[in-house]
């Protein structure tokens, strides 16, 4: 099982900040989140209007990075701190 | 050396000044930045702001983007304090303090890790509006650009 | 709006700041510089320093600085404390501190400031060695160098 | 009668910090620092040997700047301050 954290807006909008998903045959960021469009809105909404980053093991990475049961999978809008 | 912080409490400039040159005379300079809440972001009056980051990922970005300053620059000592949670109009956000031998270090590496940290490190602000909505606050495309100058 | 003050005492940085920041909630930062004595200068230790300026001109000098710093970016707010006298390695020379709303004017304003008081507000400095002997220090071609850049 | 200054290094060599001198027919700085010169040592070495600033009622001026008996000069070192 992969952890995956939405952050701020994401978080926000999907009502969730963390779950566990069992990756199957997901091996890149793309394919997971192809899978958490399939569960219509609002994820949808959310994957597809706006910029949204990737971390994985808290590193930046890519949306076409390698992703595996063990990883901690976080997703989020643009920083804003500073 | 340097000293990372993400915490919910306000900080001290003095303190932490004192806390990087105590005991020691090698310091020719400190520049320090204070990011402050204004009550005025894009033409709305702002009542307050929250503060989100990721724990964990956080300091681990705040600990990289010092480490790149100081191959950079001469940095003898930094100090990142960045506050989270809840903050009023007028409260400190965020310090960076720098120390060097020589000013002209001790300004670019200031002033770059808070362009480092405006497009690199996680954090997120939400805005109250005094009409009491509120709204996450939009990455800015100057903020990139400002980043995106150190690259070359 | 600006403070300029040529003084004895040394100064607490957190006090400056909150002199420019208390009471306002426009300003969204402030960078702030600190000069400090050093223990080592041309290879030589240094036990101690004296500061000597020229009263009335130093001040008007520094009156201009910051005028022409503030030409050239948006400042809100402008401190400048200079010691003089007897310091110590270690002590606090000089505070330039800038508050504007946008973080890259006040690190150039602040920065220029540094660069032209140490090219032209009448201030000189005599070094007291390890050895028991003085001098008056020299003016560096890279402070020359480093106000230049600002001319273009 | 104009006041003359001097400060740091030339203050301490010259033993004097301040004085009163009447310009009479002396109109520009560099008069002035030729009739200083006349006094042999020290004021010969010091505004012979490296860099001397002057300014005029604590503006910063040029040696070829007028001068006259209410002014206030002042000579010193390139400026080590900060």
């Amino acid at each position: 099982m992969a952890t995956i954290l939405y952050f701020a807006r994401l978080g926000e909008q999907l009502k969730t900040s963390s779950e566990q998903i069992s990756l199957n045959d997901m091996s890149t960021v793309r394919q997971l989140v192809d899978h958490l469009l399939d569960r219509g809105e609002p994820w949808s909404s959310e994957f597809e209007s706006g910029r949204v980053l990737v971390a994985i093991n808290q590193e930046m990475s890519g949306f076409d990075s390698a992703i595996s049961d063990t990883d901690e999978i976080a997703f989020f809008p643009p920083v804003t701190g500073g | 050396m340097s000293r990372i912080s993400v915490q919910e409490q306000d900080f001290d400039v003095t303190t932490e000044l004192q806390a990087i040159c105590d005991a020691r005379t090698d310091i020719g300079a400190t520049v320090t930045f204070v990011g402050l809440v204004r009550d005025m972001n894009l033409d709305d009056s702002v009542s307050g702001m929250t503060l989100q980051h990721y724990p964990g990922m956080t300091e681990k970005a705040l600990h990289k983007i010092v480490a790149e300053a100081s191959q950079r620059w001469e940095v003898q000592d930094a100090t990142i304090i960045h506050r989270v949670g809840e903050l009023s109009p007028g409260d400190q956000i965020v310090l960076v303090c720098i120390a060097s031998s020589h000013r002209h270090d001790a300004f670019e590496a200031c002033s770059f890790i808070m362009d480092y940290l405006k497009t690199r490190a996680p954090f997120w602000k939400k805005e109250m509006l005094k009409d009491g909505s509120s709204r996450w606050v939009d990455a800015r495309e100057s903020d990139d650009h400002a980043a995106g100058r150190w690259e070359n």
